[in-house]
């Protein structure tokens, strides 16, 4: 457990302006000093569980393509075609196996001009590449834009869009320490995805996943957690680079072997033990008993973001408990569920509050219970990575040397 | 679907639209057998899997109906559009099951800026109802309601059933 | 709803959407009886009160519709989806009522900018209709609709019955 | 519409609505007569005169749902939501007509950024069946449908039946 | 009546450039200089009856909660949390005196961390105040922001979001003087609400408020106004701060005991009697006959408004008299009336002329006709304020040192 | 056949920078430099065959009516009002011939004051002009603003916002010299009109419309054309200020008189020839068999534009004929055509690559085949004046000195 001296704006109690979840400007920065410098937890491996499945997406605007090689290997390249930088893969899933109407099967075949690609990113056919080129441009010289891609953490696909990116192992350092057990023991498998577009700045939802006090807003979280032994025994742990992990690690021992009514767990985790990691600039994994959530996030303005939802479970699940997870999950953290929506309601209001033009105010940050889970030691250290990495005071962005409100 | 008993399903989904929109769930709940179970369902083709989003039994329904106003919540009115495309009888006329369209438009109240949004209508969600009924003496219970949604992106989501 | 007046009344709710949308106002007055009242209403959760946005008896309408071509107006094309939800035979036969959900869609012609706007359809309104109808020799006539509007954001508004 | 050949016709524009939204073209024209006729038309207020924008007869249909994988093309769901307005029988009853209110709506998978814009649903079209059907033995078949638009932007547009 | 020296742009032809509705920059500079400046009339009193009773809005984007105290006095503050900056109160109206899920009966509760504020904006309540602040904060220091309140002329609420703003009296001056009969003899009722969001600039709503030239456009004013004697005796008056005033106070004691068909009026208002005080920057109160019509304005940028009108009738409105004063003022000012569409439709179409980045062109102010009715005087004293404020010419808004077209 | 010396970026392989796509500060200065300096194809005189006809439009923001006079002369002004600058005439089409609510038959009037125009752009009646304007304004003085406007070229109406726009005839030169026949022989009849909104830039749709590279996205043009012979025998001819041609001259005079069972064509045209005429900086003339089809376009940002599609035929057509040119248009070319929704997808995968926002990347305009159908030629012609206009390298268009990548 690491030392609280983090602080900004007011050593006693700290807070941001609101302008950095509001300024364009910012925004813009943001996308260009963070979201392509780091490296960003993407799809689940079982997303593209065969040789040539694919999954489309995009990081920080940029079009990206995860695809399984025929060599088994995943890797990752700008879905951008080379030749009129059309998108080359438009689906948001599928096999490379299937040919396309443009195109040959076992390739990516750009539809404008048929420029077709292997699964490794090589160009292998641009049509009347002789008669329209002649000697100035051979195929052999063409090739997608690799990005720097590793198969981690659980079976996530992290990428990166700099190519001098720092190896992940450095980036991530040991924040994923406390969650190894559950998360490499045995492969894993999807079962749940939805996205939420709001109205809302992107650290924002961070926030709200990397602080417990919330739980306020949750009857079931009251009721279920709050109210429960042990609770406050939570602790923030930080990491280097901006993440932190929260969980109910001094829990476990006691309530591993317990049976009853909800036996399904993840290896190494209790029958209702809760785990978290939040990683810089927007991912978390949250393990609460029966399932896996990860959160990803693609912001789309300072006012908007795109959140991802994942459910995982065991690959060797049965059906029984495959669907024992599924009602787990969704019961609290699905479209339909409990906790989902009121979390997206409160980042929605602040959204409100915080919206572009509105006038600049203070966001407390300091709530310090020694690193506890009501501590807001998760958001603070956030924001000293994020000051960092954008060379901007969180409590004073645009430098005028005074406070908001 | 032109007889009686066809009628009478009919009948019983429309009502079980108004009902829904009206909030009258325990009302909605009425109609349905004691055995009821439902489910809303999408497929993503993003994993490439079914996925079912909510799926309770009559208990399960009515705890999450009694909690709904210990949650916060967007209080936005749901207006369920329906139209029945097909009704089959089977067992002899003793169970029937039913395939309906419907279109469900927010009318939004507290979930955004109030002061701007509250009164503008925005489309929630398309989808099929996939029903099953039992009938006794000609009167139809629901016995099995899925709803598949087309749509998938539902942003913040909801409390209600669809 | 399966017996003959019930199917009669809601070919008759049918036959009026076709001829609202088809801008055949008068013709759509001629189904309904002497009598028949219309009114929009809708409930304001700003003011906590229902409102009456719109009423008129036969007269009034009348007027309303001749005096269309006078008034500067929006022509876009209003196109009125509808579901009847509910008919109830009443008085013995002699009166009906019915709901009907609606979906009230208008496809630009001159409302704001003609050349990016016009053939772009938008969402306008979703309610429902209440209405009640007088049979004679099993022919229906209405006798006074009320539109219920969940959708409270109109905009510029419009000068056509809906 | 309250007799059997009425429900029956009710009945197959919905089947049909059902196959076509689960691109089961080859089932839809099933239930086409085999001297079928099938158009797109909507009216332009721009030129002043109505636009036939697609016409097929069956062997027609049959070519372009053959070829549509040979097609790049916009795979995003279409959902139809069909209201059936008015039947008539005619010729004896060897003959029947029917109009409908339709509303299109596209649930996007590929057709423009599908990492943001898969399983969002918007409105595509809205319009107007015009059907004809013959019935022998009680059994309709399509003889011919006229989808008569009012949305005319269409964007990108389709390469799928409506 | 006060004598028109008013002019911009050209002595004998006013204009103003179309700039000052398109620009972005003049409008944030408008949402600062006026919107953030002035008193603007909010809701009206009828709408919080009850002690408890709240209404929410926006002000210039700013979230504002108008609540009736516990102690029967309204009341403004900014409706956003000083913990983490949620928007409070989420719907548009309702009481305190029902308990939300996440707090208690009488309060505001936050729903995000639960911090509860009462009726007069004191916080009640810090969750775990002292395990999470120690010393450092206490609830006793956190208070909603208070915002200047007055209930005045005819019973609306007046904000301002400048705590130094000049007294409500000295902003309106005698603005209200030819209207204080029909407004303050007796309490007023709300029976009409309803909202557009328009594709043009505010002030082209206020200009169209502003000027009976337009009448040409109604078909219903052209027969039952225009053409009627003494349409042409009703004068402008003009007041401090960019308000003015126009009034059929000659027919008045013609008029006033005739008995008719829509005998239903205000307190010493006329039978048919028709008057209206326009308020800088965007506040209209109108009174045709039987119904008072008051609109609001919320800029929401250079092209888009969202504009929302209020029908007003007396208290003691039998049952029978509200349906006749909700009848006459929906005939002509509904969303299905007559007269509004019409005049949403002209200003719609000007918003399509002079949307943000047209060609600047210039908008005549030039008619003067003794400041009777079809004077252009009530726009050219409301630019003159704005030019004082804004500190830029209508017709020169750039600095250009020449005119448009 | 002119020899191609064109090329940036990189001699041996052009390219051009993408944010001459997505920036929005390029953008508006094409606006300004080019569309406002330009003439453009607006309307088919066949849609207002009758004296009083109209058609209104937009051209780079600015409303503008064409109108057939009563003088049977087709004339182009601003639709915009001298007055208060409302949109004068809000349909898209229609006949002056008739009433409008506010004014009188054979007038435009502005429905806001009611102002009167003569089909000739005169202003015919300012209401109460004596009495509010006295000796300072007179209707004599009011005309809408005339537009430079010529019907050519096959029936088109060409527009320019600018006076001082060079002759028409000069701005065309010679590129509809091998088009003449089919479009000046005898009168040509409009009888498809539809119109798509596409998030993309729209200098893409015209480079897809001056290259026929994309064959390889058409089934349909590749089964029955790329496999034809004499496919590769169309080249493409570059002309003055940045139009171009393609076309299948040498076929014509093999396939002419062919008999069979698509018998229709225009004069002087081969029953299956194709000819293509692309017009700076945004129309294409395409007559593919029985019909033409006329491409117009309105940029509405950087990564939105709306384009108009044209079907035309010959005024004499018989109904058989016309029901013909109907159905061979539409089967490729209408919303639900083969061809046009491959081409539209196109340049939506290259705007969703290309958005505001995503990094410069190169795009490749280097195929050299001696100015045959597969050439890059026409695309790159484009780019030499687009640079002349805008002063800026498509390559480096921030003038950083280097290029994307
Ligand atoms: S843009 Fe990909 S092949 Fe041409
Ligand atoms: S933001 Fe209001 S209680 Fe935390
Ligand atoms: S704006 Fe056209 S008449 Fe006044
Ligand atoms: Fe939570
Ligand atoms: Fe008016
Ligand atoms: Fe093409």
């Amino acid at each position: 457990m690491t030392a609280d001296l983090t602080s900004y704006g007011n050593e006693a109690l700290p807070f941001v302006d609101s302008r950095i979840y509001s300024e364009s400007s910012i925004f813009e920065e943001e996308l260009q000093k963070i979201w392509k410098k780091v490296w960003l937890a993407t799809v689940h491996e079982s997303e593209l569980a065969q040789p040539l499945d694919y999954r489309t997406l995009t990081l920080a605007r940029e079009p990206v393509i995860i695809v399984r090689g025929s060599d088994n290997q995943i890797r990752a390249f700008l879905n951008v075609c080379p030749h009129r930088g059309n998108l080359i893969v438009r689906k948001p899933a599928g096999s490379l196996g299937v040919a396309e109407p443009s195109g040959n099967a076992n390739h990516m075949t750009c539809m404008f001009h048929a420029w077709q690609y292997d699964s490794l990113g090589r160009c292998v056919d641009i049509p009347r590449q002789k008669q329209g080129y002649q000697d100035r441009l051979d195929k052999s010289q063409v090739r997608l834009t690799a990005l720097p891609c590793e198969v981690a953490h659980g079976g996530f696909v992290w990428v990166s869009l700099d190519p001098a990116v720092m190896p992940l192992a450095d980036f991530i350092g040991d924040a994923f320490g406390f969650m190894r057990e559950e998360l490499e023991s045995e492969p894993l498998d999807i079962f749940h995805y939805h996205k939420a577009f709001i109205r809302s700045n992107y650290k924002l939802w961070h926030d709200t996943n990397s602080e417990f006090y919330h739980d306020y807003m949750h009857y079931f979280n009251r009721a279920t957690s709050m109210m429960q032994k042990g609770y406050f025994d939570r602790h923030y742990t930080t990491f280097a680079n901006g993440h932190c992990t929260v969980g109910s690690m001094e829990v476990k021992y006691d309530a591993y072997q317990g049976a009853g009514d909800r036996p399904l767990s993840f290896p190494g985790m209790p029958r209702n033990g809760w785990k978290m990691v939040d990683l810089f600039p927007g991912t978390t994994y949250n393990i609460r008993g029966s399932s896996l959530r990860v959160d990803t996030m693609t912001p789309i303005g300072p006012d908007l973001v795109m959140i991802e939802f994942r459910g995982i479970g065991l690959k060797r699940d049965t059906e029984e408990e495959r669907a024992r997870r599924i009602a787990d999950h969704n019961t609290i953290w699905g479209p339909f569920g409990r906790n989902l929506h009121e979390d997206l309601l409160g980042i929605t209001g602040q959204g409100v509050s915080m919206r572009p033009g509105t006038a600049p105010r203070r966001v407390l940050h300091g709530r310090r219970e020694n690193l506890s889970i009501h501590d807001e030691i998760g958001m603070r250290h956030y924001y000293s990575e994020w000051a960092r990495r954008v060379g901007r005071s969180p409590a004073d962005p645009l430098g005028e040397g005074m406070a908001a409100e | 679907m032109s007889g009686a008993p066809e009628a009478a399903v009919r009948d019983l989904i429309y009502r079980a639209a108004l009902l829904l929109d009206a909030e009258r769930f325990k009302d909605w709940l009425a109609l349905c057998a004691e055995d009821f179970t439902y489910r809303i369902q999408t497929y993503s083709p993003e994993i490439r899997k079914q996925m079912t989003w909510l799926q309770h039994d009559m208990p399960g329904l009515r705890t999450m109906i009694e909690m709904l106003p210990r949650h916060n919540t967007d209080h936005g009115q749901l207006s369920r559009h329906v139209s029945v495309y097909a009704i089959a009888l089977e067992d002899g006329g003793k169970e029937a099951s039913a395939t309906s369209s419907f279109i469900c438009h927010r009318t939004m109240l507290d979930g955004i800026n109030a002061h701007l949004d509250a009164g503008e209508t925005q489309l929630f969600l398309v989808g099929k109802y996939h029903d099953r009924f039992r009938l006794a003496d000609g009167r139809p219970l629901f016995r099995d309601r899925t709803v598949f949604l087309d749509t998938r992106r539902l942003d913040k989501g909801s409390h209600y059933p669809i």
